[in-house]
């Protein structure tokens, strides 16, 4: 009897497959014919208007869906001024979610090269890039990923790129930043290091920090299913006599420490990376108690000329946009230069794209929300300067 | 009567073995025909490694009776010795498919250590304590390999287990030539994708062959004496520890081949992804092709693992989708007015069932 | 004695099966000595002392929560007694476990029937004959010769014991699935399949009818006939134990009231009184 | 006076777990069932206080309150529906209808209150500073404190004196006999559901307290942690679920401070199995042998 049922469940599923199986067939003669007439049509006419398709992946569901969906959304906005703006270049866009996860994110690119994705905006976590940009790699597909900030997602693959900084930058920045500007203080790392970027970097932060003789007095460490109590990370940290607490993580669990070092009256100078850019905007969050904190970050939802995107972003989706929307929102733009850059058409292939914009990414230059004049160098990474912010009154504004 | 039966026993291995081969020559067909999509074709490896995992925790759960909860766990030892294994032997067996098949044994021989090291003490607990205890195991697995650096030189692998937070792989001192094999939390990056379908396929096949033919024989009949009745068990000269070990390692044994199937198919893996999760994810595909039925395990895991992948066009709504899906298959298929509803619509079939 | 049988008439030794030759020495299988357990200080069988012929049917009986299935479970290791020694055939078995008693030579059956219920017959009784098969997981798993020829065996032996029975024809019915007197009547043939020197049966004829009964007595003797071993039974029909049983023990609070023959027990004061009398009550 | 301030954050966290333990050891006690869902009930009561006190201004109390009324409808809506109609089951069947309300509700919470995490601002502010300020214990934890032990000593007199508490353990002995007495097993049943989801909402509302923050699978960890904790402590147990949860909560903040921070769920674990291996019911839990 459960065989039957499952025999049935079974022909449901393998219906829906097929239909999307002969979906994703329809789509491409539809697009291969009406691309063919376009071209009979327009022989020798360059300036046809041409839609490219572009992917993102990202986590939509799950315990990381808030960078995924920033994702989506800010290269939906980026997406729709283009459009509207109609010059040459038109995208249409499709966000697949991967839960962050390398199995289902493979699966999700799989799916968006069934529907005929020629660019990559994507995916947005580490762990899910490095899945993809390998097969991104091997299949030629042009990636350029808004924030999966390990140099294992760019190592050995001359088509994927970042928008963010690589980890190893970031924590190198933080270092020199201290060295420069707090020489002298004593320094507890807390770090994830269950989670890759967070791990990442920490080790590229202490390794500098001992290059320029800054004072680290502990370290402490917490994990994924231990992110909800750090009172013992903190009491060691407080006996330690640390006055500065290097953070380099996420948000969510800084928001965590930063109520949990003020219950407890311990109160040293938090030192932030670009990860902890979205505590301000978290609902509930009281901002004084992230008075003080300071962050190394390419994008801040309060500066002056990131106005019209967040106010857009927030028109759009009822939430203040935090750095992966911006990261995503970019990433479009740095494809639609890239593109123009190098004369691609929509009818191209997704290899064709991808050998084109290869050489032309290393020669671009791109103002953007996460920074101004970023370029890129071969191996994928980004050139561009962070910015240091201190919190004050519930606004990044620059230290003193 | 008799030989009917006994026929029919034989029957469902057949048709399991065949639906099998029949399902991977289409696929292969299809595939090479170029009407297979992308997303199914890449599913392909997944699904087989899902099966595998299915029927080897069918074994535990269905044939031993003992639930377990941490399956994953010997998953991720397969996958990641595994991992060690092809990427260390990179350049002494240059030849593919060999070194997938060493790295798949030895995975498997490292999940069998695993599984005896947990198996031992965790087999004199019953029922729910044994269940909390391999969730247990699962998660210390996890967060062990989660502090595990690996790396392989010129001068062979290198090993260290960064328990204070301190070491990164830089502690290792590779040589120039070295590479990272595994880094903590970053997980297995760079691995370089081996895994084939055909390799899956043969997976599914030798753990069919295995658990089929161990359940026919003395040993399975052990085993299922156990399950239905431990005294009496006892009562007939079977050596209850010893039969339970020999399930649960031949289970976490297959589950290791599977996870370093697993591990070579996806160029990134990180230990997180094998948590309790996972585990739950394979003991629904059990529970849903029903316990000690191998073919429903088939049939479950990869109808279930394509059924998110083609829910897809539900976009936010997917994964709820997906949860109101599994809840109404239990109910329909559990509850008894709604198996008296469906009993009418399907005549029953008459005669003995046994088990398989 | 009170009745005398002509030996290994009723059914031929079966003729593949490896039914052991055994020597017809008078030795006792069985001897007890002042065997007990406490459960948290409470005596649940004291003193217990008690021999056994190797061909002899004895009768174990007294009142409910007499400690009459506790002895089965100090003998079998269920419980491990916290006094005194059990010898099978002149060997102790101290520090055995449940399985190493039955690969020794007990088997038994329970009050409560304890088949393998989601498992055929004939599997149910292969099953018990684990131990006497040979052949290795990986024989078994790649199908070897050795699998072949010793799993061909045991089926045919299995179908041998069926039909001592005759329940051959339900090999392949699901155990759970059989009649109550069937599931009776197949825990006695799995625990023989397991090749034992002493047969331990629990109430087997709990819940049967008179003419069931009747058949069954026929049967235990014809068991003990053609295998020539020794049968311990637990038993509330009086019939059954007064007319098969040679030696009868009866057990009260724990402890041997009476021992000796059926006539001896049935005209001994105490045990009438102590049993008997209060079965009349009841 | 580390060591003390350890040991107090191991004992506020502990007694999170502890109260999340209740309500599964009841469920347990009498369903027999493995309530994989009970941490995102927990999750719920924090969404449902979140919205009361932040989004209409309502007092904390009042919150609280809401909350425990929300989750109850829940529970027993969720009873009803899904786990009442497997009452014969397999209990593997209602183990895996569990888990799936469990995505049901984690992805229903995505739906409502999206995953951006939520700051949750305790329900009690401040904290106590006891030595010069050398040592400090936020109010949070004190409280949470108390209403373990109220919750506890509650659900044991609850349990040994009214008549519904009675009937309740005479279901976790022996449902049929229970019928045979004239007690509704289905009903007594569905009130456990009830008072167990009002106790996720508290747990809920201190555990967001705790935590300061509050995500769609806030509640999924620390469901297992629970779980964990009232296996610990022998399932089935009032007492033993309070004790397991303690002694966790110490252990992983013991743990944390002198062994390893990565290894501190895994050190709870181990001493968990090793507890198994010496009590195979737990500590405090009946070992019944089964009887031949």
């Amino acid at each position: 009897m459960k065989k039957k049922f499952f025999a049935f469940l079974m022909a449901v599923v393998m219906v829906f497959s097929l239909v999307a199986c002969g979906g994703g067939g329809d789509d491409a003669t539809t697009d291969d014919t009406g691309d063919t007439t376009e071209d009979t049509g327009d022989t020798g006419d360059s300036a046809t208007t041409t839609t490219f398709k572009v992917g993102t992946i990202g986590p939509l569901t799950g315990e990381n869906a808030i960078y995924g969906t920033a994702v989506a959304n800010g290269a939906k906005i980026a997406v729709d001024e283009i459009n509207a703006a109609g010059g040459d270049i038109q995208f249409e866009l499709q966000s697949e979610d991967d839960v962050a996860d390398g199995e289902t994110s493979v699966n999700a690119y799989n799916n968006l090269m069934d529907w005929g994705m020629q660019l990559l905006v994507g995916p947005t976590t580490t762990g899910a890039s490095v899945a993809v940009s390998s097969k991104c790699y091997e299949e030629r597909t042009f990636m350029l990923t808004p924030s999966a900030s390990s140099t294992d997602v760019t190592a050995g693959k001359d088509n994927v790129f970042q928008v963010c900084f690589t980890d190893p930058n970031q924590g190198t920045s933080s270092a020199d930043y201290m060295a420069e500007n707090m020489a002298d203080a004593k320094i507890y790392v807390l770090y994830q290091n269950d989670d890759a970027y967070s791990q990442g970097i920490r080790d590229a932060f202490v390794t500098e920090a001992e290059a320029k003789g800054l004072n680290i007095v502990g370290e402490g460490t917490f994990t994924k299913d231990t992110a909800t109590d750090f009172s013992v990370q903190l009491t060691a940290a407080q006996a330690a006599g640390a006055d500065t607490m290097f953070l380099p993580m996420y948000y969510q669990p800084a928001s965590v420490i930063l109520n949990q070092a003020n219950a407890m009256g311990y109160a040293p100078t938090f030192f932030g990376v670009d990860g902890m850019d979205g505590i301000l905007t978290m609902e509930g969050f009281d901002a004084s108690l992230a008075e003080g904190v300071m962050l190394l970050t390419p994008f801040s939802a309060t500066l002056e000329e990131n106005a019209s995107f967040v106010q857009a972003y927030e028109d759009q989706f009822g939430e203040t946009p935090n750095q992966f929307a911006a990261d995503a929102y970019d990433a479009v733009y740095i494809l639609k230069e890239a593109l123009e850059a190098a004369g691609c058409t929509a009818d191209m292939t997704t290899a064709d794209i991808c050998e084109a914009l290869v050489p032309v990414m290393t020669t671009i230059t791109h103002d953007g929300l996460t920074g101004k004049g970023m370029t890129w160098s071969a191996d994928g990474a980004v050139s561009k300067d962070p910015t240091a912010f201190v919190i004050q009154d519930g606004v990044y504004v620059l230290p003193q | 009567m008799k030989k009917l039966t006994i026929k029919r026993t034989t029957r469902t291995d057949f048709i399991t073995y065949l639906g099998v081969i029949v399902a991977f020559l289409i696929m292969m067909f299809l595939r090479d025909q170029g009407v297979l999509n992308r997303s199914l074709t890449g599913q392909l490896v997944p699904i087989c490694c899902y099966i595998s995992m299915a029927i080897s925790l069918n074994l535990t759960v269905g044939i031993l009776g003992e639930l377990s909860l941490g399956h994953a766990g010997f998953m991720s030892v397969g996958a990641f010795s595994g991992i060690i294994t092809a990427m260390s032997l990179q350049s002494t067996i240059p030849y593919t498919p060999l070194r997938l098949a060493v790295a798949m044994v030895v995975g498997a021989i490292f999940a069998a250590i695993a599984g005896i090291i947990v198996g031992v003490p965790v087999l004199r607990l019953r029922g729910d304590y044994l269940a909390i205890v391999t969730l247990a195991f699962g998660e210390i697995i996890k967060d062990l390999i989660n502090c595990l650096l690996v790396g392989y030189d010129s001068n062979g692998l290198h090993m260290a287990l960064n328990l204070t937070g301190s070491k990164s792989i830089t502690d290792l001192n590779l040589q120039p030539d070295g590479i990272a094999i595994i880094k903590g939390a970053q997980g297995a990056t760079g691995t370089t994708t081996i895994a084939s379908f055909t390799a899956g396929f043969v997976l599914v096949m030798i753990t069919l062959v295995i658990v089929l033919n161990l359940v026919r024989s003395r040993t399975g009949r052990a085993v299922m004496a156990i399950r239905d009745n431990r005294i009496a068990a006892e009562s007939v000269g079977i050596n209850v520890t010893k039969y339970k070990l020999i399930a649960f390692v031949t289970s976490a044994a297959l589950a290791g081949a599977a996870g370093a199937l697993y591990g070579l198919n996806f160029s990134s893996l990180q230990a997180t992804k094998f948590n309790f999760n996972t585990s739950i994810l394979v003991l629904v595909f059990v529970v849903l092709g029903g316990l000690g039925n191998i073919w429903g395990s088939v049939i479950a895991a990869t109808v279930l693992t394509i059924l998110p992948e083609a829910l897809r066009g539900f976009d936010d709504y997917r994964m709820l989708i997906y949860a109101i899906v599994l809840i109404l298959v239990m109910l329909a298929t559990n509850n008894s007015q709604a198996k008296a509803l469906l009993g009418r619509i399907i005549p029953k079939r008459k005669g003995a069932e046994t088990n398989g | 004695m009170a009745k005398q049988f002509q030996r290994g008439k009723m059914v031929p030794v079966p003729s593949r099966a490896i039914v052991p030759e055994r020597d017809v020495d008078k030795s006792p299988i069985l001897e007890c000595r002042y065997l007990g357990i406490e459960f948290g200080g409470l005596k649940a069988v004291s003193d217990f002392n008690l021999t056994i012929g190797r061909t002899e049917i004895a009768g174990l009986i007294g009142p409910n929560g007499a400690g009459k299935t506790t002895v089965f479970n100090l003998l079998t290791k269920v419980y491990q007694p916290t006094h005194g020694t059990i010898l099978l055939d002149g060997r102790d078995t101290h520090g055995m476990t449940t399985a190493q008693v039955n690969r020794a030579g007990i088997a038994r059956t329970f009050q409560n029937i304890r088949l393998f219920s989601n498992m055929s017959v004939l599997e149910n009784i292969t099953v018990a004959m684990n131990s006497q098969m040979k052949y290795s997981m990986l024989s078994g798993i790649f199908r070897l010769p050795s699998f072949w020829k010793e799993e061909r065996v045991a089926k045919e032996r299995a179908l041998e014991l069926l039909s001592i029975f005759d329940m051959q024809h339900l090999a392949d019915h699901k155990a759970g699935s059989l009649p109550y007197g069937a599931q009776r009547r197949l825990e006695i043939i799995r625990a023989l399949a397991t090749n034992p020197s002493l047969l331990l049966l629990d109430e087997p004829a709990a819940g049967m009818n008179p003419s069931e009964t009747a058949e069954l007595m026929e049967n235990i003797v014809k068991i003990r006939d053609t295998f020539q071993i020794a049968v311990m039974l637990i038993e509330h029909d009086m019939n059954l134990v007064m007319n098969i049983c040679e030696g009868i023990c009866v057990l009260n609070f724990g402890q041997v009231i009476a021992k000796g023959t059926p006539e001896e027990i049935q005209s001994n004061p105490t045990v009438i009184e102590a049993y008997l009398g209060k079965k009349k009550e009841g | 006076m580390e060591f003390l301030s350890y040991l107090i954050s191991g004992i506020s966290l502990g007694s999170v777990y502890a109260i999340i333990a209740l309500g599964y050891t009841m469920v347990y006690g009498i369903a027999k069932m493995l309530n994989f869902a009970h941490g995102d009930v927990i999750m719920v009561g924090g969404y449902i206080s979140f919205c009361a006190m932040n989004y209409l201004g309502l007092p904390s109390i009042v919150a609280v309150l809401l909350a425990m009324a929300v989750c109850t409808v829940l529970g027993v809506v969720i009873e009803g529906l899904a786990y009442k109609p497997l009452r014969s089951a397999p209990s593997l069947a209602v183990l895996i209808t569990a888990i799936g309300v469990s995505y049901f509700l984690q992805n229903a919470a995505q739906l409502i209150w999206s995953a951006a995490p939520k700051v949750y601002s305790p329900v009690v502010a401040g904290s106590l500073s006891l030595l010069n300020g050398q040592l400090t214990i936020p109010y949070v934890s004190l409280l949470t404190v108390v209403v373990c032990l109220v919750i506890m000593a509650g659900l044991t007199l609850f349990t040994s004196q009214s008549k519904l508490g009675k009937a309740m353990r005479a279901c976790s002995e022996d449902k049929n006999a229970a019928q045979l007495m004239g007690i509704n097993v289905n009903a007594t049943i569905s009130t456990t559901f009830a008072i167990g989801s009002a106790l996720a909402a508290i747990a809920g509302v201190l555990l967001c307290s705790f935590n300061g923050t509050l995500m769609p699978t806030t509640g999924s960890m620390p469901g297992i942690k629970a779980f964990t904790a009232a296996v610990f402590g022998g399932i089935g147990s009032i007492p033993g679920a309070f004790l397991g949860g303690l002694l966790l909560g110490i252990i992983e903040s013991m743990a944390k401070a002198y062994i390893s921070t990565n290894l501190a769920n895994t050190i709870g674990f181990a001493v968990l199995i090793v507890v198994l291996l010496v009590r195979p019911a737990g500590l405090l839990g009946k070992y019944v042998p089964e009887k031949v």
